[in-house]
Parts: structure tokens; C-alpha cells; sequence
């Protein structure tokens, strides 16, 4: 069975390590919020200006000058900090984000990303998107293995405009858990029920496939 | 050195057709509203506006996008606002869009005199068509240019007559940054106080970039994304 | 995550001979004192030293120049140590004088991932000597390369266990800049705090740039200048 | 008479005008502050990180913390502000300081400066006088007219290692005002009772004097 968004974000928060600054993107990313484990420090960031980022705040304690990079109205933790977006981003390009989660479009199996633009469609802006996966050490991408209509969003090669390049480490998505190797994606982990040759019929590029593939615990 | 004015169309007096503006502000978080709505009654056009945002239909800089006041924008992520995206694809309205951080550095570089700055992001994407790149350490950089603006529009929370001021929470984003970037910069505060109130350790921008401060009024602070939890 | 330490010993354990240490500080004012009788202590030798002074001549680095633990000394001004002076003319010490805001800039390049920056100062100068210059809008810049260092000594006034840190007057000076540009970072505070003690919108230096952090004792803070006035 | 260094920075501060924000090297250009004309509001940079220095402390309020460049122990006023080293010179090298003052060993007719360094016997450094005289838009060198051993210290082209080119304003000397034009030095007033041929025969490179030189009024 497919792991629906809830359980994608549970499976990212298994990668979170203790002490880990942390960079969530807006959709299933965010999600992984509430699955880090219990006593382990993770610091959350975000781009618009705060480490330290906490729940949604308690209904009436909503203050327009607290949000998120998604607009949403946030909390402030014990141990935040604010600070410009200058320093945001300063902090991720010198490579103080341990982690970085993220959705996406496509990505290629050299690790390139599209996940800002359609051509004469879509044109919504990059956001912080590019500073993060140009700077950042390591970068998972969650999103569905296949776009609504079915297409795979794993190439070969991006169609799409990119927002960076080879920069993604790992992808999660409904289906599978993938690597990105210098020989191209690497099936990790498939989702409970989802054998690997559906998963590689899915995927519209080379799929490495090597021994017993483990199911994904949640 | 009276830094004080009255009011928004007081400080916005002489911003001229053509000119070229900053907008601080994070979504609706920390726009200059008073000034933005200034600016519409004053019906100034032509105008480029660097801004991390558009502002939404009905708010922000969405208000003066309804007026077609603006020519030009350059933001980061404009997802949030149809009359935009209509004027985007017809064609009305010049759109460049650029990585956030680049946006704020660009700022920062305006702000400390630093003609261009090197970063990572956009490399290898449409972004770094036409730019000149370089590689340092083996890692690949775009050459970005400070920016060159006529003025600055900011909101603080708190501000001196001398022109210091501090932020509330993340209403700061790219408000510090604009402030120190523009060639005239023009501050509305929540709340203006006596020089000698504010902690000189705690100072977000000292004075000394701030041309224009006023008192605004009424502010809306109009929340986009309204996220609450329950009491545990 | 423990970012604490006991004291200075613990936090420079694995400071190595030949290393490069960035030390802030401006004179004696804000310099991470117990740090420097730590590594006196600890003798290390063949040390690197970015710091804008260099102490006097029984204080500050000045301890670790007379121990002869400093192979190369880079800063903008070193006026204030005769035993300096005398390394320096017997060229027993390597000096690298170089402008105090290309200093600060290139330690802000660092931090914030910024393999260079362009800055006028030293233009013309021998300062310029074997350095890329560039010509933008009609005035030279030259290229600076951001600094590459070990470690970061740095002295707050306050801090907590997550790293957040504030500074005290003018003792702010190279800290905060420091703090950001070095792969690790050891803070000596006056006061160590528990998280939630410090206002978010007031930090200095956020915690995530910050690895090791203790409570320093015993502060010296001795005055180079001691100027008054009578009462009026 | 000469002036002596208090006359020279008496005669500086008629250069101030309100709202102007001016840095002050160390030596007899500190002592512009005392000079400040009643009611007129002029904020002093130090460029460790301070906007707004007071003066000295009462004795007994001296604090170790705070200090300008000098590394004197000074005070704060209403409307002070601090900042990190980076921040003081991005004002600096922006422009926003309206004047600057310092001292020198040596001024040449085109407006170079030289004051950090004599080769083989004195090596301080420049501390922050590369980054000011790079980016002020006014600057003025108070300084006296010849040595200690009698040279001029105005020349046609400076024999000591530079700290900036073609950046000096004015010079204001204890024997006269000069100022410095596209074809040099140009004499605008003399300390009461010298002559132009004093001041002449005292500087090492033409020295341009038209119609009556008046004195200095202080």
C-alpha cells in the first residue's frame, strides 16, 4: 500500500538526528515537524527569519508578526532567535542547515531538481528554494513518486526549468525510498505491499535494484 | 537633522514616476502599509518595485498592482496574488524573479558598499543565463550586482527620532536589509518613541541610514495563513 | 546536542599546534580571556592569529606572544606591544596588517558563505600588492577572500545553552563576526542563562552558529584608555 | 602664530553642519568634538561600533565595555546605537558618514595620504584609516605643516607607503587652511600672522595662492 503524506513526513523524520538545524519546505515537509522523536533536540529554521520555530499557536494567541516562510502563524520556543533574511540566508549558505526536506516537481537521477516554474502555466517564483539546495549539505525531496495524470516525476532528465543542481541526496515519496547514486537512483526501502518492479515501472529512468529491498517502517 | 514627519504622504512626497522602490515585508508580515497606501493615493506609475513579494489581490502592494502603478517587479515568489499573475501573462507587468537569498544579499551589499557579491544560488539554472560565474574552492558562483534603489519604504516596530529602530518577531525579514540599501529611506513605526528609549545594545538600524520616520496609523497587520492549534 | 562545557580547558581541548584561531575583541575590550590563559596553559604552539590587535604586552595575546605560541599574527593594528614590535623587527613573527573593515568583512564572508567580497580600502595601496582588483560604476575594489579558520574564540556578555549570544557595548566589536566564520566556535559568557531567558528578537548570535559555549570567571576586563571627566 | 592643536581643531569644526555624521581619527582630531557649535546636532562615529559617542565618564564610571576606537574609555548619548565591526565599516564604505578627520605623515598635492607605516622602524598598522579614506566623501587631515625635524609634511608626491589615493579634501595644519584642487594645493587661509611666503617656503610642492589669503578666525 502507498504511504499516504502523513507517513512519507514519518518516514523523513526517522533521517533527523539529535542537534540537527533543520530547513522544512512548505506541503508534506512541513509534516515532518510532528514526528520528531520524543527527547531529541532538532532546531527547525525558517527562511524568513527563526531557528527555533514552534507549533501553531493556541486559537486567540495568533500574532500577524510570527509566521513561517509558508505565512503561517507560528510559535517562538525557548532558545529561538530572529534574525534578518541577509542572515537566513547567510547561515544557509555557509552549510549551518544540517538537513533540508523539500518537495518537488522532478528530480533526475543525477540529483537535479525542478520545483519552481511551468513554462506559460505556473509561474509562482523560487522562493528560498535555490539558496537552500545550492548550499545545503544534504537534501531529501518528499513528494509523490508519479504526477496526478500518472508520470513519473523521477527522470533521467528534468524537463521542467531547475532550481538546482545535482544536490538531492534522497527522495521519499508514496512509493519508495530512493538514493541518489553516482550511478544514478538506488531503491532503498519500498512501501509496505509495493513490490520493486511496480516501483521501477513507475520510475522513467534506471532503477538500482540490488538484493532483498526492506519494507518501510513507520 | 529633523528626521520626523508627519505622515505617510509627508514622507513619500517626492517619489516620482519611473523611480525605483524597496517594499519590506515578508508576505503581508511587516509591509509598510501606510506608505503603500500613500503611494496609491498619490498615484505615482511607472514605478520598479524590489520586494520579496506582490502583496496579495486586495493588500499590500497587490493595491498598487490593481492601479497598474507598476512596471516592473522583481521578488522572489509572487504565488499568492491572481491580478498578478493575469498582468504577468498578458504581458502588462515585468517580472524578475530571483532566489530570496540573493534578494536580501543584494540588499546587504547596497547597504555595506559592496558593489557585487558571489552566491551559489541559481547556478546551473535560467537564473544564471547572461551572469558571470566563478569558481572558488571548486564550487561554482553567480556574480550578483548590489542593488541601486531610489528609496526604501520600511515598517518597524519601534523607532527614535534619531532613526533607530527594532523589528517585532519576524516582521525584521528584509526591513533591516532595505533600510540600509536605498538612496532615501523612509520608516513608519508602530510606535515612535524619545531618543534614549531604546537600548542602544538592542538597535536593529541605527539612525544614521534612516532619512524619514513617522508615527503610522491603523495598521490592518492582516494575517495570510491563519494556523492555531488546540489547547493540549 | 550539549553545546556546554565546563570551562575553558574543556572547550579548547583539541586546539592543535600550527591551527588558525580567530580571537575577538578590539584592545582588550571584549577578548575571550579565559580562552587565551587556557591555551597559554596548554602551550600550543605555531598558531595563526586573526584578531584586530594583539594585546599589550602582559595581557590579551600578548601572553601567547611572549610564550612565543604565535607563528603568523593577522590584524589592522598592533600599536599597543613593545615584545610585538621586537618578534616582529627580528623576524621571529610573521604579520599580515591588513585594513580593520576588510578584516570584519571578510570574517561576515565567512558566515554567511561568501567565498569574497570586493572592498575600496587599500586601493593604491601596498595593501593591493598581487590582489585582483575590479573596476564597478568607475571606482577600483579590490578582492578579498573570505577567512578560513579552526576556530573562533569569542567572549559574550550573555549566553545561553542553545548558543544564543548577546554582547555589551562596544565590546560587540569582532565577536559577533567571529562567531559566524570559523568551523567551530568556543563562546566564553560572563553569564550563562537557560533558554527562554534571552528575548528571540534581541540575539545577537543565534545558537546554530555556536558549538562550544561556558561560563568564563574570573574577568580581568582591564581598561587601556582610562579617560574621565570631572562632574560639570 | 601657529595654531597649536586645539586652534587646529577649533578651525576644523566650522566644517561640521547639523545632522552631519562625522568619524574622528585619534590625536588632535578627537579634539574636534570639544568644539561642536551649541545647538547644532553632529553624531560621532567610532568605527569598534558605536553611533552617538559621549563624552569621557564622571571618574568612577569608567566601564571597561565601552570604548571608542582610541581605546578610550568614553559614554553613550540618547539615540546611541551598536553594532559589529562589519556594520561599522559597511556605513563607512556606503558612504553614510558625512565627514571624516584624521591625521597623517604625509599629504601629496593629488590628495594621497600616508599614514600607517615608516618602513624599517615603525609598523603599527591602519587599523581602520584604509577603509575611511576608501569611502569617505569628505575628508579632512589635521596635522601639522612640517616635522618635528622641519620637513614639510605636504608633498608633491608622499615618500611613505600610502593609506589611500587621491581622497583628501583639506588639510588644516597649525600654520594654514589648505584646500586640494585638480592642480594641487590651493592656500585658503593662514594662522593669524603668518605669511602666504611662510606657508610657501614651509611645503614641499606648489602652492597656489590667489588674491588676499585671510586669516584664520577661530
Amino acid at each position: 500500500m502507498a504511504l499516504n503524506k502523513f507517513q512519507i513526513a514519518q518516514r523523513i523524520a526517522k533521517e533527523l538526528q539529535d542537534g540537527f538545524y533543520v530547513n522544512l519546505g512548505i506541503g508534506i515537509p512541513t509534516l515532518v515537524a510532528n514526528y520528531i522523536p520524543e527527547g531529541m533536540n532538532v532546531v527547525l529554521q525558517s527562511e524568513n527569519g527563526l531557528l527555533g520555530m514552534g507549533p501553531f499557536p493556541i486559537e486567540g494567541d495568533e500574532d500577524a508578526d510570527l509566521i513561517n516562510a509558508g505565512k503561517q502563524t507560528i510559535t517562538t520556543l525557548p532558545g529561538s532567535s530572529i534574525f534578518d533574511s541577509a542572515m537566513s540566508f547567510g547561515m544557509i549558505r555557509s552549510g549551518k542547515i544540517n538537513l533540508t526536506v523539500l518537495g518537488a516537481m522532478e528530480v533526475s537521477e543525477k540529483g537535479d531538481i525542478a520545483n519552481w516554474k511551468i513554462p506559460g502555466k505556473m509561474v509562482k517564483g523560487m522562493g528560498g528554494a535555490m539558496d537552500l539546495v545550492a548550499s545545503a549539505k544534504n537534501i531529501i525531496v518528499a513528494m509523490m513518486h508519479t504526477s496526478p495524470s500518472g508520470e513519473s516525476k523521477l527522470l533521467e532528465t528534468c524537463s521542467l526549468p531547475l532550481t538546482g543542481t545535482r544536490c538531492v541526496k534522497k527522495i521519499v515519496t508514496d512509493l519508495a525510498v530512493i538514493e541518489i547514486t553516482l550511478t544514478g537512483f538506488k531503491l532503498i526501502e519500498r512501501a509496505p505491499g509495493v513490490t520493486a518492479d511496480e516501483i521501477k515501472s513507475k520510475t522513467k529512468a534506471n532503477l538500482i535494484v540490488e538484493g532483498n529491498i526492506p519494507e518501510i517502517e513507520i | 537633522m529633523n528626521k520626523l514627519n508627519k505622515n505617510a504622504e509627508d514622507a513619500i512626497f517626492d517619489i516620482e514616476d519611473g523611480q525605483t522602490l524597496m517594499l519590506g515585508g515578508f508576505g503581508l508580515c511587516g509591509i509598510p502599509e501606510n506608505c503603500i497606501a500613500a503611494l496609491v493615493k498619490k498615484g505615482t506609475t511607472n514605478l520598479t518595485c524590489i520586494s520579496n513579494n506582490a502583496g496579495v489581490d486586495d493588500f499590500g502592494i497587490g493595491l498598487m498592482l490593481k492601479q497598474k502603478q507598476v512596471k516592473k517587479m522583481i521578488a522572489s515568489y509572487v504565488g499568492e496574488n491572481a491580478e498578478f499573475e493575469r498582468q504577468l501573462l498578458s504581458g502588462e507587468l515585468e517580472v524578475e524573479l530571483i532566489p530570496q537569498g540573493t534578494l536580501a544579499t543584494r540588499c546587504l551589499a547596497a547597504g555595506y558598499g559592496m558593489p557585487a557579491i558571489f552566491t551559489p544560488a541559481g547556478v546551473g539554472t535560467e537564473v544564471a543565463d547572461g551572469k558571470e560565474t566563478r569558481i572558488f574552492n571548486g564550487k561554482e558562483y553567480l556574480l550578483e550586482a548590489a542593488f541601486e534603489a531610489d528609496f526604501a519604504l520600511v515598517k518597524a516596530w519601534k523607532g527614535d527620532k534619531s532613526g533607530n529602530l527594532i523589528y517585532k518577531d519576524t516582521a525584521r525579514n528584509f526591513n533591516p536589509l532595505m533600510a540600509m540599501a536605498a538612496k532615501i529611506t523612509i520608516v513608519e513605526v508602530e510606535e515612535l518613541v524619545e531618543d534614549g528609549e531604546l537600548d542602544p545594545n538592542f538597535i536593529h538600524t541605527p539612525g544614521v541610514y534612516v532619512h524619514r520616520i513617522f508615527q503610522g496609523i491603523n495598521y490592518e497587520k492582516r494575517i495570510e495563513q491563519r494556523t492555531v492549534r488546540k489547547v493540549d
